[in-house]
């Protein structure tokens, strides 16, 4: 057993991963099936939505990126809308008008997808900001992959959220180039300069450290502690954590439910019967999802006119 | 009697009052808090320095950071010292703030309001003296609120803050200082009302910001020769077309004013709607007075060649009504 | 024989020759050396690795590394992947990369090609289908050239190429497969000079980009009903208005249709610039096709209802005629 | 003697120093006449412009800031055209059009000022991949203030750099708020979240430290070795030197010029008469050069109208 992780927090972070990798699997399929546009997958960073997300409420906020099935399905997103949304649907998150790359599901504090590389980091800061003003101890996780790391936005918010000493927590996942190149993709020139984002806290006087992020007990525990400093007034912390982007199979090495089950099965917590009830419920989850979306109605075309601005109050 | 008081004093007014009524109405940006500017003068000291908060040099962090504060619904009033500087932050501006509520299907808005600095005529070159509303009011999902009086920059700016949607506010660097009749109770001046400057029966007029007042010293240049009606439209989003239609109608000419740069500009929107909705109207060829797509010379004497003034005004409505 | 290749294969081609021709021409921007971007491809194998280079995902950084290579006189090729990521990158593209030449009296020139690939139309929604030239057209200091066939596309990166000023290039993104004659060899098409693209009497129709196939589809719908002559004006920025009012004169109608949003936008402007010097040519009011001013939506449906296409500029041509 | 400077080098040093305060100073009084426009000064930045720039060439290019005049002056920019510019005549380095916040002098590779907080540094970045492309030894040095040390585009560009090793030394003077508040200011919020930029440098994985900016020897010495590394190829670096901005006397203890000064005169390297003879020659180069502006035309009005594109070749 994990020191402080009870079997039934194990079970859960578990549950998540699969949730999210069988909700993926399932927009993988339509995508190949052209039933919905390009989608930008999550696979490989299962543990690290899980694992953050355990630590948040829906009064805490979340902010994503181009990729954000993952967090947004952890944070507690609408699997239905959702699904409705990457499908265009009428019944989406965004009533059709945004997609993957737009998705919010405010009820659940998931503020949002974002089309931007590093586009959402600013406003989580902003997130963070109100939280502080209204005395509130939500706590905002701002996402970001290592390419965005570089990004001047990025950048400028971890040094604001320092200097205002804001609750939230960024999470930096990591599908470096070194990744890519062990993947066989060939670099003519980094385009991040050092191996680890987590060492750039220092130069914001912030918390900072790298992880592996297909271990989730590791991710729990290290955003445990990041989160409770932001909630207790302690601002801002930098954590990094190494993924490995993957396609829809658990036969990698680096692949978190794979290593998780193991241990889970090993330790006695997960059977192979309650991991095969845990995808089904899951598969079943998805499958009225991608029902729900596709018997929901397009949109009228009316209402592309429509929602520039909202009505005054 | 009416009490007059500055244009910059009237922008202290509305947030004083706003930041008051509405505990979520709070202020931040380079400087804010400091003695030395009028506009925001002794916020800090009533309202206390969590709430009236001076920013780092990052106009992407800290406007993006207004965004999201927008976004959970409180209602951030953003400060850019200089509307220049904003072109570092255009896609918090132009993308989150302006276009999430559509993104969202308006499952989110963005109550915010972007004060931004702006205008020429001080000698401050190419990167301290731009106008660039045309930009903004090209780019969809932000109302464009451009006061060219203390009366206007007291109502329209209270009316920005209570608006549930994004606002860009320009203020321009030298009317801080204009006087003028300003009731010290709060009020509204309604977004997409146009405000008639002044009567005239031969051409109308619209002009934006400072130029309203180079248009008036224009009618007032041509008084007795040709009967100059100005109109401001007070916000270029939404636009109060009917005003202008209206009034061409009337007139038959049309000149139209502002200070950013001419081409894909304000004016040349204002010619457009014009030639589209009020071609029936129209005996004379329309006229555009705006900067004629030069960056801001340092040089003063280059750049009054360059900047929209008066005598340019003058000269366009004779070439119209001649 | 005519040869025939893609509008990629056509960039693609001008890159190489001109790269050969000049040891200063050379190329960075994001996935650029990738062997699946067809605009691209085999220029690294060809050319190295130095000069074929793919830059982190930070578009202040390596757009401001170009216009500081192109002030010691290198003459750097910059691609933005999408002209919506620009938007994080507007000082150094609207200041430093447009304003140099202005603000340094001559003294210093920036012979700049920015690349940047825009348009709707494939469902990618409101931050990943912007066309924005009008923002680049208003702002001074930039040429645009906005190609709408393989032929300009290949002579015009060249003429761009060759530019001693800072020129954006707006390639559409769904243009690239479109196939066309374009020689073998290096030729020019130069700025400013519009393409008569179809003859004819009764309407005039200045389209852009993707919009000219559009333009031309619509014209081939009213054979017989409605004679539309179609002008490509191939770049906005040095704009030929001689060609637009020309034709203008012999037609009486204009409709001016691209794919940006529509206020303060390239149509305002041709608007604008028709009712000033081509007003006593209209026999109609003249219309405008362009995005109505809403972010793009994402549903393909809602996309369609918002982008220009030929059944709408076939609408706004009879309402012109009617 | 200071080991490795000789006293030859040591005069110029404080030749250059005593030029741009004398210049600044001209320009001072210029401001307070009203006869030009606001002029940002550097003052107190004497021994870093000087120091930095000894080991530069006309070929090396910098890039500045909105106070840029002791860079310019110490890189050798003409002191005629440079106050004809900041009077705004067609004599000008930039003919009038561009002022103070634009001057270029490119002759001299002073590329120059910049409107913009943190503008010229994506800019610089250029200079070096130009010298890098082109296989020649230049190096661009990049001037910034501990302010625009934030701005996305300053530390999108130390990773630029850093990936692509290119030859450029970044230079922060940082006048902080730590300085800020000992001149009496009020600080609610830091603006900077770390007290040492030059910290900043292994978030890039570049070297970076940070120096007492006062001291005008350990400038030269510390730039010496970040140029040499540029010149070999060796890629970037970041300094920090810490200045106090001041007014025109030299009675502030952090004011280098007066600290070089009594180190040169109590070595004996400097006697009182060789100090006014520098003095009387900057003051009468000064003169020359506010002559020159004075007696110069303003631009043609038409000249206004031109300029916005070169002609084509
Ligand atoms: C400002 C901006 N530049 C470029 C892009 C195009 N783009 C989308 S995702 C992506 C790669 C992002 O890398 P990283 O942040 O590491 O995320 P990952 O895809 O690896 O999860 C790029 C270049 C964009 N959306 N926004
Ligand atoms: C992008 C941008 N934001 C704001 C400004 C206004 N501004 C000019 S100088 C300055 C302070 C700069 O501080 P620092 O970089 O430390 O330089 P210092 O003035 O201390 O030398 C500010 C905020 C600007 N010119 N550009
Ligand atoms: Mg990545
Ligand atoms: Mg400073």
């Amino acid at each position: 057993m994990s020191p402080g992780i009870s079997d039934e927090q194990l079970l859960d972070l578990y549950r998540v991963m699969i949730r999210i990798r069988v909700f993926e699997n399932g927009v993988r399929r339509l995508i190949d099936e052209g039933r919905c546009g390009h989608v930008s997958l999550s696979t490989g960073g299962e543990a690290v939505a899980a694992g953050v997300s355990a630590h948040l409420t829906a009064e805490d906020q979340i902010g994503s990126t181009h990729r954000p099935l993952g967090h947004l399905v952890a944070k507690g997103g609408d699997l239905k809308r959702m699904m409705a949304e990457i499908m265009a649907k009428a019944t989406g998150t965004n009533r059709g008008k945004g997609g993957p790359y737009h998705i919010f599901d405010k009820g659940v504090g998931a503020l949002g997808a974002n089309g931007t590389v590093g586009g959402s980091v600013p406003m989580c800061a902003g997130y963070a900001l109100a939280n502080q003003l209204r005395g509130n101890s939500s706590v905002a996780v701002s996402y970001f992959g290592e390419g965005a790391s570089n990004q001047g936005g990025v950048q400028e918010t971890l040094n604001l959220a320092a200097c205002w000493r804001l609750p939230v927590v960024f999470v930096c996942e990591n599908s470096s180039p070194d990744v890519q190149r062990m993947l066989g993709h060939e670099i003519d020139y980094p385009q991040l300069s050092i191996d680890d984002v987590g060492a750039r806290g220092a130069a914001y006087g912030i918390p900072g450290a790298t992880y592996e992020g297909w271990d989730v007990e590791k991710v729990y525990t290290v955003t445990g502690e990041a989160v409770e400093r932001a909630r207790d007034g302690g601002g801002p912390s930098l954590l990094e954590f190494k993924i490995h982007r993957l396609g829809s199979d658990e036969d990698d090495p680096h692949c978190p439910i794979k290593r998780f089950r193991e241990k889970l099965m090993s330790r006695g917590v997960l059977t192979e019967e309650l991991d095969a009830e845990m995808r089904d419920t899951e598969a079943v989850n998805v499958k009225e999802a991608i029902d729900f979306a596709v018997g929901s109605p397009e949109p009228e075309p009316i209402d592309a006119h429509m929602g520039v601005f909202v009505e005054d109050d | 009697m009416p009490r007059v008081i500055t244009y910059a004093e009237a922008i202290n007014e509305a947030l004083r009052a706003e930041m008051r009524r509405d505990p979520e109405v709070f202020l931040f940006g380079e400087n804010v808090s400091s003695s030395w500017r009028p506009a925001t003068k002794g916020l800090k000291e009533l309202f206390g320095r969590e709430r009236v908060r001076d920013a780092p040099i990052t106009e992407t962090a800290f406007i993006g950071a207004g965004v999201g504060a927008a976004v959970v619904g409180m209602k951030p009033v953003v400060e850019l010292m200089l509307v220049d500087f904003g072109l570092v932050a255009m896609d918090q501006i132009l993308n989150q703030m302006a276009k999430t509520t559509y993104m969202t299907g308006g499952t989110v808005n963005v109550p915010m309001v972007l004060r931004a600095i702006y205008g020429a005529g001080k000698g401050n070159a190419a990167t301290h003296s731009e106008s660039l509303y045309g930009v903004y009011a090209h780019m969809p999902g932000m109302k464009v609120a451009v006061p060219s009086n203390p009366y206007d920059a007291k109502g329209l700016l209270i009316t920005a803050i209570r608006d549930p949607n994004p606002v860009v506010f320009f203020e321009h660097r030298l009317l801080g200082r204009m006087e003028g009749d300003v009731p010290e109770e709060s009020y509204t001046v309604p977004f997409g009302v146009a405000n008639l400057v002044r009567e005239g029966a031969d051409v109308t007029v619209v002009a934006v910001g400072k130029m309203v007042q180079e248009a008036s010293k224009a009618a007032d240049t041509l008084k007795g020769e040709v009967s100059v009606e100005v109109i401001d439209p007070r916000t270029l989003v939404p636009l109060d077309e009917e005003a202008v239609l209206r009034s061409v109608q009337k007139t038959g000419r049309l000149v139209a004013v502002d200070e950013d740069y001419e081409r894909c500009g304000f004016t040349s929107e204002v010619a457009a709607v014009v030639a589209e909705k009020g071609f029936h109207s129209l005996k004379a060829p329309v006229a555009r007075v705006a900067n004629p797509n030069i960056p801001i010379p340092f040089n003063r004497n280059l750049e009054r060649h360059v900047l929209p003034d008066a005598d340019k005004i003058v000269r366009a409505i004779k070439s119209v009504v001649k």
